[in-house]
C-alpha cells in the first residue's frame, strides 16, 4: 500500500509539471502581453516598459519559463495587482468558504444520492426507478446558476427563509442560513449526479456472477445488497464524484456569484474584472493542483475500496 | 432407490419481446444419494436453464417456472417462498458455475466468503467459520489454506478459484449439488484434477450430482446416468455405459459421430447439418426432425420420452417415434 | 517451395512499467519455437493456455514483431520483410480467427469483407472482384443471397465460414488457424473441420492449426507439435504422438482428455498444481514443476530437443 | 461435397428506433428538442417584437397579452429575445462540441491505435487538461481571447477536447485488440484504412451519443459565461445574458430571469434524455447479444 502510494504521488510530478507549462503559455498568449491587457492601450511605453520588467517579461523566454517554475513549485505565487497582497493570502483568506460549500454538497450529495440510486437499481422499471432517473437527469440538466438563482427567488424573495445577500457573520445560526441555500443549491445537482451513477454501477453489479454465487449461497437479501451489492458498487461511484471535483468547482464559483457569498468564485470574477493577471496565474496553478490532488486521493479511496489495485 | 431430488414435469419460460417461450419444456430428472447425473447438450439446450430453475436462481424478471414440481426430499421447491428457499440454498442443495474468474466477490478475502455460508447457516461465529473455511480449503486440496483464507480471488488462478468455490458450495454438507459446467473454463489437465476432486468428494460424503456439461467426452468419464437435453427437451436418458453403447435417440448417435476423438482415427466425422433452433423458433414436431437423417412424416408429432425397443430391463428412454416400443408409439400433439 | 519454416522464434512481452504500473515484468510467451510446415501439410500447435501456441502463430505471421528467431515462407525472410515485400506476403499467408463475433467487421456488408482484400491488393476490375467474393460464398456453403447482408444476422457457424472465405479470398497457399472451432458447438464444429478439409484437399492448402483439443488435432493434423510455457516440447507424426506419447507432458495431456467411452475411464498421474505464469518461469526444463517423473537434472537444465525416431522430437531429459 | 449451412434467419429490426420506441421519455426529448430548434431558425417569424427594440414606455412590465413574457428593464420584448437567444444557445453547443468531436476523437484514435509512448505523452497532457475544471478554463481562454461569439466557441471547444480524446481512445483501444482488425492487419490493410474504415465507424455511436451530453454541457458552458458576462456580449439577446441582466432587478421583476432558465433547462434536458436514452440504446449490456 505504501509503494502504492509513492508510486502514485511520483506519477504526479509530470502532470504537475505539464500543468503549469500549460498556465505558462496560455498566460502568454494574452494577445500583447500581460502588462499591455494589464493597463489598457493607451498605457505609455514608459510605464509599459516599468512593468513588464516588475514582471520580468523582459527577460528571454527560457529564463522567464524557469522562474516561473521556481516560484510556483516554491509556493511562490506572486502579489496580486490590484490589492497588493500576495496571492496565497489572498487565496487562504476564502479558500475557507469554498471548501465548507462544496464539502457539504458532497455530503448532501452522498446521504440523499446513494440511496436514491440503490432503490432505483433494486425496483429497476418500477415507479422508483423513473421518479429517480427524471429527477436526476433534471437536477443534471441545471446550471448552478439557474437552480441557484431559483432557489434564491423561492426560498429568499418569496418565502423569506432565508437571507438574499450573505452576510459575514460568527453567530453560528446565521452562518447556517447563509449557507444553507447555496449548499443545498449545489448539493442538489451533486445529489442528481451520485443517483445516477450509484443506479447504473449497481445494476451492473446486480448482473454479476458472483451476487448470483451469493444467493447460491443463500445469503439473506439485506446481506446481499449491502455486503456483496453495495460494497463491490461503491467502487466506480468513489472515481466518478472525484472526477466530478473540478465540475463541483466550477459550478461554486458561480453559486458564489449568485449568493454573494466570498469565496473562490469571487476572488476570480475580481480578477478577471481588475485584469489581474499575476493574480489569474495563481488562481488557475492553485485550482489545478487542487484537482491533481483530490484525483490523487480518489485513486488512494479506491484502492483501499478495491483489494485488486493496491496488490497487482 | 428413493429420489433424493425429483424434478416432474418442468417448465420455465422466458419473455423474449413481450411473449413467453419454454426455454425448458416438460423436463423430469431424479437424482439419488452417491450418484451423479450428468445433463448434455449444446448451447440452447436447456441444460443449465433447468439446474437455475431447480434452485429458483432465475432473474427475476423475464423468466417463470410456469408448470412442474421440484420435490427435494417430499418438499416441492417450487411453493417455497424466496426467503424459505434462502434458507435451502447453500445448505441442503449447494451450486457451483461456470466462470471461476468472476463467480467470486472480489471484495471480499476467499476465507470469508467461504465462512459467509457456515455464519449464516450454522450460525457460527467468524471466528469459528473462519477456522472451519482454512479445513475446507485443505479438504479441496488447496495448498497452503492458511494463508489463502486471508488473500482475494484476484490472487487465485483458475482451478484454486473454482476450488474455493467447491469449498463454498460443500461447506454445509449439502445433499445435492448443482455443477454448471464447473469445468468448461479449465485447461484439459485442471479439468481431470476437479473432475477427479469433485468425485472423490461425492463418494466421501454421499452427495448427489448433477453435473451439467457440453462435453461428452467429460460426461463418459464422471456420469453414472445420462440425461441427453436438445431444445429444451430431454431427448434421452439412460445409465452412462449403455447410452454411449447403444444410443437410440438419433441426436445422441449424431452428436457421438459429430466429435472428434483424441483416442482413434476419426475420418468418419459426421456433421449434423443446421445448428440448434432459437427458443422462438422450434419446430412443431419433434424439434431435432429439420436436422435428422431418419426424418419421416411421421415427425411432425411431437413425441413423448418413452421406453425405446430392445431397452430390456434397463430404464433406456428416448423422445423418438422411430425408437420407440412399438406398442407405446405414442405422441402428443 | 518449401514452405514455411521457423527457427528458434521467441517473443516476449513488457507489462507494466510507466509510472503507475510499478516495476516492468517481462512475459516470455514465447520462448523456442521450430517447425515446419510444408506445402500441403498439416501442422498441429497444441497446448493449454498460456503455452505461447496463439501468440507464436500471431508472431509467425508477423501480427506481432517477433523477438527473435527466423521465419520464412519459400525462403523470404518474412520477419525482415519491407512493408511492399510484407504486403506480397500477405496475400499468400492468411489467418484464420477463433471468435466468430468479433472477426468480423460488423458494419460492414459480407460482399464489402469480402471484395476488400482484393480491392486493397489491387486485384481485378469491380465486375471480377464481384464474381471472386461470389464464388468464393458459395464454396464455403453460403447461398449468394448472404452477399448484401450484415455480419449479425448470420448463426455463429456461418459467421467462421464467412470469416474462412475471407482468409481464401486472396487464394494464399498457407492458412494459419487459431482455434477456429473452439467457439463453437460439437454439432457445428464438425460442419467447420468438414468444411476445411475440403478446401484443404480442393486447393492444396497447406495449415498451421492451433488447438487446445486434441480430438481436434488428431482429426485435422498431419503433424502434431505440443506446447509448453512458450517451448515446443514434443513433436512428431499426429497418430504416434496421439497413441504413443513420449514427454511427460504429452502423456498428461493425452490422458486428461477425456474420451467418451465410459468402460475406458482413465486415472492420469495425481499431478499437483497448474501451469506457472509465463512472467516467471521456472528454472530448467519449465515443465519440472508438475512433472512426475522430474530428477535433479530438470530442475537445472533446459534439455536439448532429440529425435528419437524418425520425425519425432522430445525436448525431456529423460530421453 | 462441401457442407452446406443453414438458412439465415430475418433481418433484426433497428436497435435504435427499438429502443425510443421502448423508452416513451426519449420522445419527449425529441419533441421538446425539435420544438427549440425549430424556434432558433423561425426565430424572425415567431417573435411578435424586434427583439432590439427598446421602449422607454413599457420597462419592466410583467406578463401581459401584448408582451407575453414581458418586457425588460429597456423594455424590449423577453419573448421574442428568447427566440433569438436559441440561435446562439444551439449555434454555440453545436459548433463547439463538433470541432471539439472532430479533433479530439482523431486524436483519441490516434492514440489508441498507435499506442506506446506518443499515447502516454497525449494522455498525460489530456490529464492536464482535465484537471482545470471545465467552465474555470472556459473562463480563462474567453477572458484571454476576449468575448464575441467566434471566440465562446473556441473556449469552449477547447474545453471539450479532452474529454472527446478519452471517449475515442477507450473503444479504439479495445476495437484494436478485436479479431476484426487483427484480420484488416493479416490482409495487409494499412493503418490509417484500418482506423478510418475499420475502427471509426464502429466506436462512432459511442462518440456521437456522448457528443448530445457534452452538446448539453457546451450550452450550459455558453450559459454560465454569458451570465458572469464573458459571452456574446450585448445587445446581441443570449439567455445567460438575459439572466445577468434581469439578475439586478430579481427582487421587482422575476419573469426577467424565470423565463431564460426555463429556456436553458428545457434545451440541456431535452438533449440529456435523448442522450440517455441513445446510450441505453447502444449500451451492449442492455442490449444482449449481438
Amino acid at each position: 500500500m505504501t509503494r502504492y502510494i509513492i508510486r502514485r504521488l511520483l506519477a504526479a510530478i509530470p502532470t504537475l509539471l505539464a500543468m503549469l507549462t500549460m498556465v505558462f503559455v496560455l498566460v502568454r498568449l494574452v494577445p500583447g502581453d500581460a502588462a499591455m491587457a494589464m493597463l489598457g492601450d493607451q498605457a505609455s511605453e514608459v510605464s509599459l516598459a516599468a512593468l513588464r520588467a516588475k514582471l520580468g517579461l523582459d527577460q528571454p523566454i527560457g529564463v522567464q519559463y524557469l522562474a516561473f517554475l521556481r516560484d510556483m513549485l516554491g509556493g511562490n505565487f506572486g502579489v496580486s495587482m490590484s490589492s497588493g497582497r500576495p496571492v496565497l493570502e489572498e487565496v487562504a483568506r476564502v479558500l475557507p468558504y469554498t471548501l465548507e460549500l462544496t464539502a457539504s454538497a458532497i455530503l448532501i450529495g452522498a446521504i440523499f444520492g446513494l440511496p436514491l440510486g440503490m432503490v432505483a437499481a433494486l425496483r429497476r422499471n418500477a415507479w422508483p426507478d423513473y421518479l429517480s432517473r427524471i429527477l436526476s437527469l433534471t437536477g443534471l440538466s441545471f446550471p448552478g446558476f439557474v437552480s441557484g438563482i431559483l432557489m434564491l427567488l423561492a426560498f429568499a424573495v418569496y418565502l423569506r427563509w432565508f437571507p438574499v445577500m450573505s452576510t459575514a457573520s460568527d453567530n453560528f445560526v446565521d452562518h447556517i442560513r447563509n449557507l444553507a441555500l447555496p449548499a443545498l443549491n449545489l448539493g442538489l445537482i451533486m445529489t442528481a449526479y451520485i443517483t445516477r451513477v450509484t443506479r447504473s454501477s449497481m445494476l451492473n453489479v446486480l448482473g454479476e456472477d458472483y451476487i448470483r454465487t451469493a444467493r447460491a449461497k443463500g445469503v439473506p437479501p439485506r446481506r446481499l445488497i449491502l455486503r456483496h451489492g453495495l460494497r463491490n458498487a461503491l467502487i466506480p461511484v468513489v472515481t466518478v464524484v472525484g472526477l466530478y471535483f473540478g465540475t463541483l468547482i466550477g459550478n461554486s464559483v458561480l453559486v458564489e456569484m449568485v449568493f454573494t457569498r466570498p469565496g473562490l468564485g469571487k476572488l476570480i470574477l475580481g480578477a478577471l474584472q481588475a485584469r489581474d493577471y499575476t493574480l489569474l496565474q495563481g488562481l488557475m496553478v492553485i485550482f489545478a493542483s487542487f484537482v491533481i490532488l483530490v484525483n490523487i486521493l480518489t485513486d488512494l479511496i479506491y484502492a483501499v475500496v478495491d483489494p485488486r489495485v493496491s496488490y497487482s | 432407490m428413493t429420489a433424493l431430488l425429483d424434478i416432474r414435469g418442468l417448465t420455465t419460460e422466458f419473455r423474449v419481446n413481450g411473449h413467453w417461450h419454454a426455454a425448458i419444456q416438460d423436463v423430469n430428472l431424479s437424482l439419488a444419494a452417491n450418484e451423479t447425473l450428468a445433463v448434455v447438450g449444446e448451447s440452447g439446450s436447456g441444460k443449465s436453464v433447468t439446474a437455475l430453475s431447480a434452485l429458483r436462481l432465475l432473474p427475476q424478471a423475464g423468466a417463470r417456472i410456469a408448470r412442474g414440481e421440484i420435490l427435494f426430499e417430499g418438499r416441492d421447491l417450487a411453493k417455497l417462498s424466496q426467503r424459505q428457499m434462502a434458507k435451502v440454498r447453500g445448505d441442503e442443495i449447494a451450486m457451483i458455475f461456470q466462470e471461476p474468474m468472476t463467480s467470486l466477490n472480489p471484495t471480499m478475502t476467499v476465507g470469508d466468503q467461504i465462512a459467509e455460508v457456515l455464519m449464516i447457516h450454522r450460525g457460527m461465529s467468524h471466528g469459528a467459520a473462519l477456522k472451519e473455511a482454512r479445513d475446507l480449503l485443505d479438504e479441496v486440496r488447496v495448498p497452503d489454506p492458511g494463508r489463502r483464507i486471508t488473500e482475494y480471488p484476484h490472487q487465485f488462478s483458475g482451478g484454486m478459484r473454482q476450488r474455493a468455490m467447491i469449498a463454498i458450495a460443500l461447506a454445509c454438507r449439502p445433499k445435492v449439488l448443482l455443477a454448471d459446467e464447473p469445468t468448461t473454463a479449465l485447461d484439459v489437465t485442471v479439468q481431470h484434477q476437479v473432475l477427479t476432486l469433485l468425485d472423490d468428494l461425492k463418494r466421501e460424503r454421499g452427495m448427489g450430482v448433477i453435473f451439467i456439461t457440453h462435453n461428452l467426452g467429460v460426461v463418459a468419464q464422471i456420469a453414472d446416468r445420462v440425461a441427453v437435453m436438445y431444445a429444451g427437451e430431454i431427448v434421452e436418458t439412460a445409465d452412462c455405459t449403455r447410452l454411449f453403447a447403444n444410443p437410440a435417440h438419433p441426436y445422441t448417435e449424431a452428436l457421438l459421430r459429430a466429435m472428434p476423438r483424441v483416442d482413434r482415427r476419426a475420418d468418419t466425422l459426421e456433421p449434423i447439418p443446421g445448428s440448434v433452433p432459437s427458443i422462438t423458433a422450434r419446430p412443431a414436431g419433434c424439434h431435432f426432425a429439420p436436422r435428422c437423417g431418419y426424418v419421416r412424416p411421421e415427425c411432425g408429432h411431437h413425441p413423448a420420452l418413452g421406453p425405446i425397443s430392445g431397452a430390456g430391463g434397463s430404464d433406456h428412454q428416448a423422445r423418438c417415434i422411430l425408437r420407440a416400443k412399438a406398442e407405446e408409439a405414442a405422441w402428443t400433439v | 517451395m518449401d514452405g514455411l519454416k521457423v527457427e528458434g522464434l521467441k517473443k516476449h512481452f513488457t507489462i507494466g512499467g510507466g509510472f503507475l504500473g510499478g516495476k516492468a515484468r517481462k512475459v516470455r510467451a514465447v520462448e523456442n519455437v521450430s517447425l515446419s510446415v510444408a506445402p500441403g501439410s498439416s501442422v498441429g500447435l497444441v497446448g493449454e493456455s498460456g503455452c505461447g501456441k496463439s501468440t507464436a502463430s500471431r508472431t509467425i505471421l508477423r501480427l506481432e514483431e517477433p523477438t527473435a528467431g527466423r521465419v520464412t515462407f519459400d525462403g523470404i525472410d518474412v520477419a525482415s520483410a519491407s512493408p511492399a515485400e510484407m504486403r506480397r506476403l500477405r496475400q499468400r499467408m492468411q489467418f484464420i480467427f477463433q471468435d466468430p463475433y468479433a472477426s468480423l467487421n460488423s458494419r460492414r456488408s459480407i460482399r464489402k469483407t469480402l471484395e476488400e482484400p482484393l480491392k486493397v491488393h489491387g486485384i481485378g476490375d469491380p465486375a471480377e472482384r464481384r464474381a471472386r467474393a461470389e464464388a468464393i460464398l458459395s464454396e464455403v456453403g453460403l447461398p449468394r443471397d448472404a452477399m448484401e447482408r450484415f455480419p449479425h444476422e448470420f448463426s455463429g457457424g456461418q459467421r467462421q465460414r464467412i470469416g474462412i472465405a475471407r482468409a481464401l479470398v486472396l487464394q494464399p497457399d498457407l492458412v494459419v488457424a487459431d482455434e477456429p472451432v473452439s467457439a463453437l458447438d460439437v454439432s457445428v464444429q464438425a460442419q467447420i473441420l468438414r468444411l476445411l478439409d475440403d478446401l484443404r484437399e480442393k486447393r492444396t492448402l497447406s495449415f498451421l492449426f492451433v488447438s487446445h483439443d486434441l480430438g481436434v488435432i488428431r482429426h485435422f493434423c498431419d503433424t502434431t507439435c505440443v506446447m509448453y510455457l512458450g517451448h515446443v516440447v514434443e513433436s512428431g507424426p499426429t497418430q504416434e504422438i496421439m497413441d504413443d506419447p513420449a514427454h511427460p507432458y504429452t502423456v498428461l495431456l493425452r490422458q486428461s482428455s477425456p474420451i467418451p467411452d465410459p468402460a475406458n475411464r482413465v486415472d492420469p498421474p495425481r499431478i499437483a498444481g497448474e501451469i506457472p505464469s509465463p512472467a516467471n518461469p521456472p528454472s530448467g526444463c519449465p515443465f519440472h514443476t508438475r512433472c512426475p517423473r522430474a530428477i535433479a537434472e530438470c530442475r537445472e537444465s533446459m534439455p536439448a530437443t532429440k529425435e528419437i525416431a524418425p520425425g519425432r522430437q522430445v525436448a525431456c531429459h529423460l530421453f | 461435397m462441401t457442407v452446406v449451412s443453414e438458412p439465415i434467419p430475418a433481418r433484426k429490426p433497428n436497435v435504435v428506433l427499438q429502443t425510443l420506441n421502448r423508452n416513451r421519455l426519449s420522445w419527449v426529448g425529441v419533441g421538446l428538442l425539435a420544438l427549440i430548434l425549430l424556434s432558433a431558425i423561425f426565430a424572425p417569424l415567431l417573435a411578435p417584437h424586434d427583439p432590439l427594440q427598446q421602449n422607454i414606455l413599457h420597462r419592466l412590465e410583467g406578463p401581459s397579452p401584448e408582451f407575453w413574457l414581458g418586457t425588460d428593464s429597456y423594455g424590449r420584448d423577453v419573448l421574442s429575445r428568447l427566440l433569438y437567444g436559441t440561435r446562439v444557445s444551439l449555434l454555440v453547443g453545436f459548433l463547439s462540441v463538433l470541432i471539439a468531436m472532430t479533433v479530439g476523437s482523431a486524436i483519441g484514435i490516434f492514440a489508441g491505435y498507435v499506442g506506446g509512448m506518443v499515447d502516454q505523452v497525449i494522455m498525460g497532457l489530456v490529464d492536464v487538461m482535465l484537471s482545470f475544471p471545465t467552465l474555470l478554463l472556459g473562463l480563462m481562454v474567453a477572458a484571454m481571447l476576449g468575448a464575441s461569439l467566434e471566440n465562446l466557441i473556441i473556449a469552449i471547444a477547447i474545453t471539450e477536447t479532452a474529454p472527446f480524446v478519452r471517449i475515442a481512445r477507450a473503444p479504439t483501444i479495445s476495437a484494436k485488440r478485436k479479431e476484426y482488425v487483427e484480420a484488416g492487419r493479416a490482409l495487409g490493410f494499412s493503418p490509417l484504412r484500418i482506423m478510418g474504415v475499420h475502427i471509426l465507424p464502429n466506436i462512432l455511436s459511442d462518440i456521437v451519443v456522448v457528443a448530445s451530453l457534452w452538446m448539453a454541457s457546451a450550452i450550459r458552458t455558453e450559459a454560465s459565461l454569458s451570465f458572469i458576462g464573458l459571452g456574446v456580449q450585448p445587445p446581441t439577446p443570449t439567455w445567460g445574458g438575459m439572466i445577468r441582466e434581469g439578475f439586478e432587478n430579481i427582487l421587482s421583476s422575476w419573469w426577467l430571469v424565470v423565463f431564460p432558465s426555463l429556456a436553458i433547462l428545457l434545451t440541456v434536458l431535452a438533449l440529456n434524455i435523448l442522450g440517455d436514452a441513445l446510450r441505453d440504446a447502444i449500451d451492449p449490456k442492455l442490449k444482449g447479444e449481438s
